[in-house]
């Protein structure tokens, strides 16, 4: 096996179309301004794509992308992005996926893959060391996730499939690979638009070694310990997975309800990750490699299953009001089976619900109830009767029926499981995140209602929290690795660790951007120079990757404005905005335009939204 | 004794088994007496929990310090700091 | 004249038009038999301090207001309705007066039909049930940003369209304590709308003695008012015009066939959700520049009722036509140092213009094809239309 | 929903309006009858009006607060009087013997045969404050008249003159239709008028 030192910085370009495939190198430059991953995938698609193009047309680009971590060794680093313009929402839509895909393509000696044009006929590519083959996928194509992946996965050890949901070109369609999903933004659906129902990977061509070794084995031990030490990521992560968090955040009355009316319910415990892994006797099952195993299987209904996520629990559970753990881990097999996105069906499924409550719309779902609501799914993927207006979507789907007004989704892209009037910080960062409605984008719950920091009712700092998490976030999906190490680099650090609570939770909440910016991140990007071979400065190096996330995040959103997107888009569901809830007495909204005005301006957008020239001048982005 | 007073406290997080309570209840959680006046910390350490800085205290959705005093039919939810995702 | 073979022209409105116009309210009521009307009003009209001076306007009569409902923003849904129906029944309100244009109307049309028909929602209607009879007494009083749709016999709650002739409000009341406009670029909008509407009415070959009669004063005012009252919005004289305006223009458009422009506008509002205001604005040039092209005939009347009689009788006859869309050019590029003037500035997807033509050459009847509406979409992208 | 979060609103009173609007009225009421006594022209006019006749001119609504908790609580001698439970309101009465009389405004046991009423408090105040002329109020609907539509040209022509007789030159020229020229009213006639019709209308009738 040949040994590569670093990364292997080569980018696979295939155009559908013609047939013909193009290899070309990632620059220095680029490397060092947008580090990998996301923001790799993001300046290849800046370079390469007009704005305004059909996401479900010729002319729209796919691209993955792993960074440098992934097939290092480091811990978590199983990860990597996809980047396209997404059906769903109209603009850049980037997600993060652990499957063995990532692992497979990268130790095929590809840094990244862009795909565009359109193939005349159902083809699936399989990808070594030398090119891509366009093979016809005639046996698969109709096929279940389940079954297309066991048939690529005889030609590679990893794979990407789309399922029926992603041929029927359904806006919430996802890309699988393992047990892993390529999820938000319909990214099925743009592999579908192109008949391109999996992408298989050899793997195994090469090897990658870290340029400094020894210091990297240094590093890599230091990260095992913080994350075997924090209570987070070693705890309750490892115990019961993501949906740990759901008594917690029941307490504190931020989880969706009913289509977003509520924050709490008494039966929430039965869904809890607790429960789940008391009743079906849960065992790791996760991204490879993965230090903190959050993702769990156990024996659902005598069969082995993965465990649905906290996201999958709290769409297709709670906020339909479905409190049958058995019964959200059926309707999360039929999304894995066809291959759609379970946050977004989830917002979908809540619109319809409520959309059948007012007479919008006829069909047999109710609150409460699990009766046709598996029927729907299977309508959704299969686009079949009022499924193919769902299928779009709960924005189009409001468009056309009507019910604007509890149609959750921000820029198109439905809400994730957290119910920002409980923490209006939260809300700030849906409302902001580049590609919609996602809790990924900045992570400020963790701030307000998790670890306790920050009074979770006011706006006060939440801009700046918001604004820093956001690059932080940006920079990780760069690198690439899980978001979740995040808990451990932020809160083992020495000064962290040391310090007392209550000081800094009084830091936090009167002074944020000093807390903020004496936490140490330096570990990661200490990592990312170990295996380049770069010499680290000690907390310049971390500035300077602070301000790679910044250019990541501004670059992504100098893209939206591109398509259109400013202020007006920069918003929340109206019933977020005015309505109270029944289980706060004080009835909160979020108070978005406060907190607007000063995150656009100390993240440097006009008072549009846009953008300025100073800023893209100062972080290097080009102007187009 | 007559100041006594009567609250509730719901382990989750896998508290219930470190503290190896036997048949606990999710639903009903630690049904306790403690006389009138006593703060958190002191209900916490007779129920047997050893160390508190980890965990985190919810009374009816606000977040507690152990060294909030307790009132009758309060209902103290104990949990694990965790995240999402 | 014209004389067409068959025509139908229905406007139900007594519009009151004024000095102390609000002051009629409860005499209006009173004709109707009512006491107490509950207000359905514009959030934006509220927070900009209108809802005092409303409520002043009632003293010394016998009305009691059943409840102000300020909850409507710029989507009028069946859950807002619900909730009014509910206060309305709650307080045992007997009439409605709309607050503010737009979604306001449309909302309290809504309620309407809720509390007159006694139902929960819409979607009997929705599936073709008719409204069986008279509802309750509806006011309006215009405020905000007009959507065009006040006067009609329809109602638009949830993206959804109910027509009925019952659904036409009995009364409109244009005062000027309530019309000045908040900003030059809501005045815009409602005066490009109003624009599009009255240029509809009078170049399309249905026109009737009645449409072009209600649609002539309209542009004769928005030729004489809209420059001014998007410059100074707060002119009360600009802003009563152009309020007279829309509602006329709304009239008689619900009367008439839409134009290529409402119709582009439309399809591309909803594909985008950015309103349909700033689309006209940009549509019409490019329309009027293509109908300059082509040296398509229509009536004179819009030279008439844009350039007024000493410019018409001073034309050439054979002029007439060209110069009347000359100036409606005019009136229009007037507008643009409010609003964007190219769908490009506006940073539409390039890709909804395909599907905007279409769905809008279907609509038409086959009136304009959708090659005619691509081309005129393509000058929108660079704003081709030019203003001379 | 909270429907408490929408309260119900009692709009208030504009009692300086009121006030003035209420004296406006005594002072035309008395000064009719007076002038109908002194000036050959206002008792031509009024003689027009059938004999047993009754006017009222008033402010709408007919019954001011009846839905209001106070006028209950107020003592019965106040509301049998009719000032509260009914609004601002003025009769003119021409008896068999065509003589004109101002018979207060209490409407209880009294038939009206013309009335004009304003609109609303506002549309009397613009006419009453000679904001607006008569009949341009008429255009513009700040009163309606039920009854006879001659008669109340009648009584409006009448007023019209009076008005000139009351007001100086400056304000009756916004109240009336036509300023009369000096052929047709003298400035003797006018002055010795106006000094009696005032003297007149505040002391014996």
């Amino acid at each position: 096996m040949r040994e590569v030192i670093g990364s292997n910085n080569r980018i696979l370009e295939i155009d559908l179309s013609t047939k013909k495939f193009t290899v070309s190198e990632i620059n220095k430059k680029d490397r060092n301004m947008y580090l990998g991953g996301k923001g790799m995938g993001l300046k290849l698609l800046y370079d390469r794509m007009e704005p305004g193009v059909d996401p479900l047309g010729e002319d729209n680009m796919i691209a993955f992308t792993m960074g440098v971590f992934m097939g290092s060794g480091a811990p978590c680093s199983g990860r990597f992005e996809a980047v396209t313009k997404s059906p769903l929402t109209g603009i850049m839509t980037c997600s993060s996926c652990g499957g063995p895909f990532g692992m497979a393509l990268k130790t095929t000696g590809w840094d990244a893959m862009i795909i565009r044009g359109k193939a005349s006929a159902p083809v699936y590519l399989a990808i070594d060391s030398k090119g891509v083959q366009f093979k016809p996928a005639k046996g698969i194509w109709g096929k279940d996730m389940n079954q297309a992946e066991a048939a690529l996965l005889k030609e590679g050890a990893g794979a990407l499939v789309i399922g029926q949901a992603g041929e029927n070109l359904v806006r919430i369609a996802n890309i699988r690979s393992g047990h892993r999903f390529v999820g938000r933004g319909g990214m099925g659906a743009v592999l579908g638009s192109k008949n391109v129902k999996g992408i298989v990977a050899k793997g195994g061509e090469i090897k990658i070694v870290p340029a400094k070794k020894e210091k990297f084995k240094k590093i890599v031990r230091r990260f095992n310990k913080y994350i075997n030490n924090n209570p987070v990521t070693s705890g309750t992560y490892r115990s019961f997975g993501t949906n740990s968090a759901t008594i917690a955040c029941n307490t504190t009355g931020t989880i969706p309800v009913r289509n977003f009316t509520g924050g709490s319910h008494g039966e929430v415990h039965k869904i809890s990750g607790e429960t789940m892994a008391e009743r079906f006797k849960t065992k790791w099952d996760t991204c490879k490699p993965c230090t903190i195993m959050c993702g769990h299987k156990g024996t659902i209904a005598g069969e082995e299953r993965h465990i649905p996520e906290y996201e999958t629990v709290h769409l297709l559970g709670s906020n339909l009001e479905i409190f049958d753990p058995v019964a959200v881990s059926d309707f999360n097999e039929l999304c894995s089976k066809y291959g759609m996105d379970t946050i977004s069906l989830g917002g979908i499924l809540g619109w319809a619900m409520e959309a059948t409550e007012k007479g919008l719309i006829k069909t047999s779902l109710k609150f409460g109830s699990t009766e046709g609501v598996a029927d729907m799914i299977r309508d959704i993927a299969l686009c079949r009767g009022i499924g193919k207006d769902l299928a779009q979507g709960s924005r189009l789907a409001a468009k056309k029926y009507g019910g604007e007004d509890f149609a959750m989704h921000v820029k198109g892209l439905e809400l994730p499981g957290y119910e920002p009037r409980g923490a209006v910080g939260h809300g700030l960062g849906y409302a902001t995140a580049n590609r919609g409605g996602c809790h990924l984008s900045s992570y400020v719950i963790s701030i307000e209602i998790l670890f306790n920091m920050a009074n979770p009712f006011t706006p006060k700092w939440k801009h700046y929290m918001v604004k820093f998490m956001e690059n932080l976030f940006a920079a990780i999906n760069s690198l690439h690795i899980c978001q979740f190490t995040a808990y451990a680099v932020m809160f083992e650090p020495f000064l962290v660790k040391v310090s007392p609570f209550p000081l800094l939770k009084v830091l936090m909440g009167n002074m944020a951007p000093l807390a903020m910016n004496l936490m140490d991140v330096s570990l990661f990007p200490e990592t990312w120079h170990a295996i380049l071979g770069k010499h680290y400065i000690p907390y310049l190096g971390m500035l300077k990757f602070i301000k790679a996330g910044e250019r990541v995040h501004v670059l992504e959103r100098y893209m939206n404005t591109r398509e259109g997107i400013s202020k007006k888009d920069d918003t929340l569901p109206l019933r977020l905005l005015t309505e109270g809830r029944k289980c706060d007495a004080k009835e909160h909204t979020v108070p978005l335009e406060k907190m607007l005005k000063k995150y656009y301006k100390s993240r440097g957008y006009d008072e549009n939204g846009i953008p300025k020239k100073r800023l893209l001048r100062r972080l290097g982005i080009k102007i187009q | 004794m007559a100041n006594e007073i009567a609250i509730r406290i719901k382990f989750f997080s896998g508290i219930d088994r470190e503290l190896k309570l036997e048949n606990y209840n999710h639903e009903q959680g630690l049904a306790m007496n403690v006389p009138a006046g006593k703060r958190l910390k002191w209900a916490l350490r007779t129920a047997g929990m050893p160390a508190f800085s980890n965990h985190a205290y919810f009374r009816s959705g606000e977040r507690i310090s152990t060294r909030a005093k307790l009132r009758n039919g309060d209902e103290v939810t104990c949990l694990k700091p965790s995240g999402g995702g | 004249m014209h004389i067409p073979d068959h025509y139908e022209f229905l406007n139900h409105s007594k519009i009151i038009s004024g000095k102390c116009a609000l002051e009629t309210i409860p005499a209006e009521l009173g004709g109707y038999d009512a006491q107490k009307p509950l207000v359905i009003a514009l959030k934006s009209v509220v927070e900009r301090g209108l809802k005092k001076k409303f409520i002043k306007t009632f003293s010394n009569s016998m009305v009691v207001l059943g409840g102000i409902y300020d909850e409507v923003r710029e989507y009028a849904g069946i859950s807002l309705a619900q909730d009014a129906a509910i206060l309305f029944k709650a307080r045992g309100c007997d009439s409605i007066i709309a607050l503010g244009c737009g979604p306001a109307v449309d909302l309290a049309k809504a309620v309407n039909v809720l509390v007159s028909e006694k139902i929960d929602n819409l979607s009997a209607h929705y599936e073709g049930a008719a409204i069986k009879g008279p509802l309750k007494p509806l006011i309006v009083v215009t405020a905000g940003r007009s959507n065009g749709r006040e006067a009609a016999n329809a109602l638009v709650v949830d993206n959804r369209e109910l027509v009925s002739d019952f659904l036409c409000p009995d009364v409109f009341i244009i005062d000027p304590r309530m019309t000045p406009g908040s900003c030059g670029e809501s005045v815009a909008e409602s005066g490009a709308t109003a624009m599009a509407q009255a240029f509809a009415v009078l170049t399309d070959r249905g026109i009737n003695p009645m449409t072009a009669a209600v649609a002539h004063p309209a542009m004769s005012y928005l030729a004489e008012y809209l420059a001014k009252g998007v410059k100074r919005p707060k002119n009360r004289q600009a802003s009563v015009a152009l309020a007279n305006a829309s509602v006329m223009a709304s009239a008689a458009y619900s009367n008439s066939r839409p134009g290529m422009a409402n119709l582009l506008a439309g399809e591309l509002a909803e594909a985008t959700g950015i309103s349909a205001g700033r689309f006209e604005r940009i549509i019409l040039p490019s329309v009027i520049a293509a109908m300059l092209k082509k040296k398509a005939w229509i009536e004179d009347d819009l030279y008439l009722a844009a350039a007024g009689i000493d410019g018409y009788a001073a034309t050439p006859a054979g002029e007439r036509t060209q110069r009347g869309l000359e100036v409606s050019l005019n009136i229009v590029g007037g507008l643009k140092k409010v609003l964007p003037v190219s769908l490009s500035e506006m940073k539409v997807q390039k890709h909804f213009l395909e599907k905007a033509a279409k769905a809008a050459a279907a609509k038409s009847g086959k009136r304009f094809t959708e090659a005619e509406c691509a081309s005129v979409l393509a000058q929108a992208w660079d704003a081709a239309g030019k203003v001379k | 929903m909270n429907i408490n979060k929408y309260p119900e609103i009692v709009p208030g009173r504009k009692f300086l309006k009121e006030f003035y609007v209420g004296i406006m009225l005594w002072v035309v009421g008395r000064a009719l009858q007076v002038a109908a006594k002194v000036d050959k022209e206002v008792k031509a006019e009024l003689a027009k009006l059938p004999n047993n006749f009754t006017l009222r001119m008033m402010v709408a609504p007919e019954k001011a607060f009846p839905l209001f908790f106070y006028a209950k609580l107020l003592p019965s001698f106040v509301t049998d009087i009719g000032l509260l439970p009914y609004g601002i309101q003025m009769f003119l009465h021409k008896d068999k013997e065509g003589n004109i009389k101002y018979i207060g405004a209490d409407p209880k046991g009294k038939k009206a045969d013309l009335s004009v009423i304003f609109t609303s408090i506002e549309a009397a105040w613009l006419v009453l404050s000679f904001q607006e002329s008569t009949a341009t109020a008429y255009m513009h609907g700040r009163f309606v008249v039920e009854g006879d539509l001659p008669h109340s040209l009648t009584f409006v022509r009448a007023l019209d003159i009076v008005e000139v007789f009351l007001l100086p030159k400056i304000i009756s020229g916004l109240a009336v239709k036509r300023y009369p020229k000096w052929s047709e009213m003298s400035l003797m006639r006018k002055f010795w008028k106006r000094i009696v019709i005032y003297i007149r209308a505040f002391t014996i009738g």
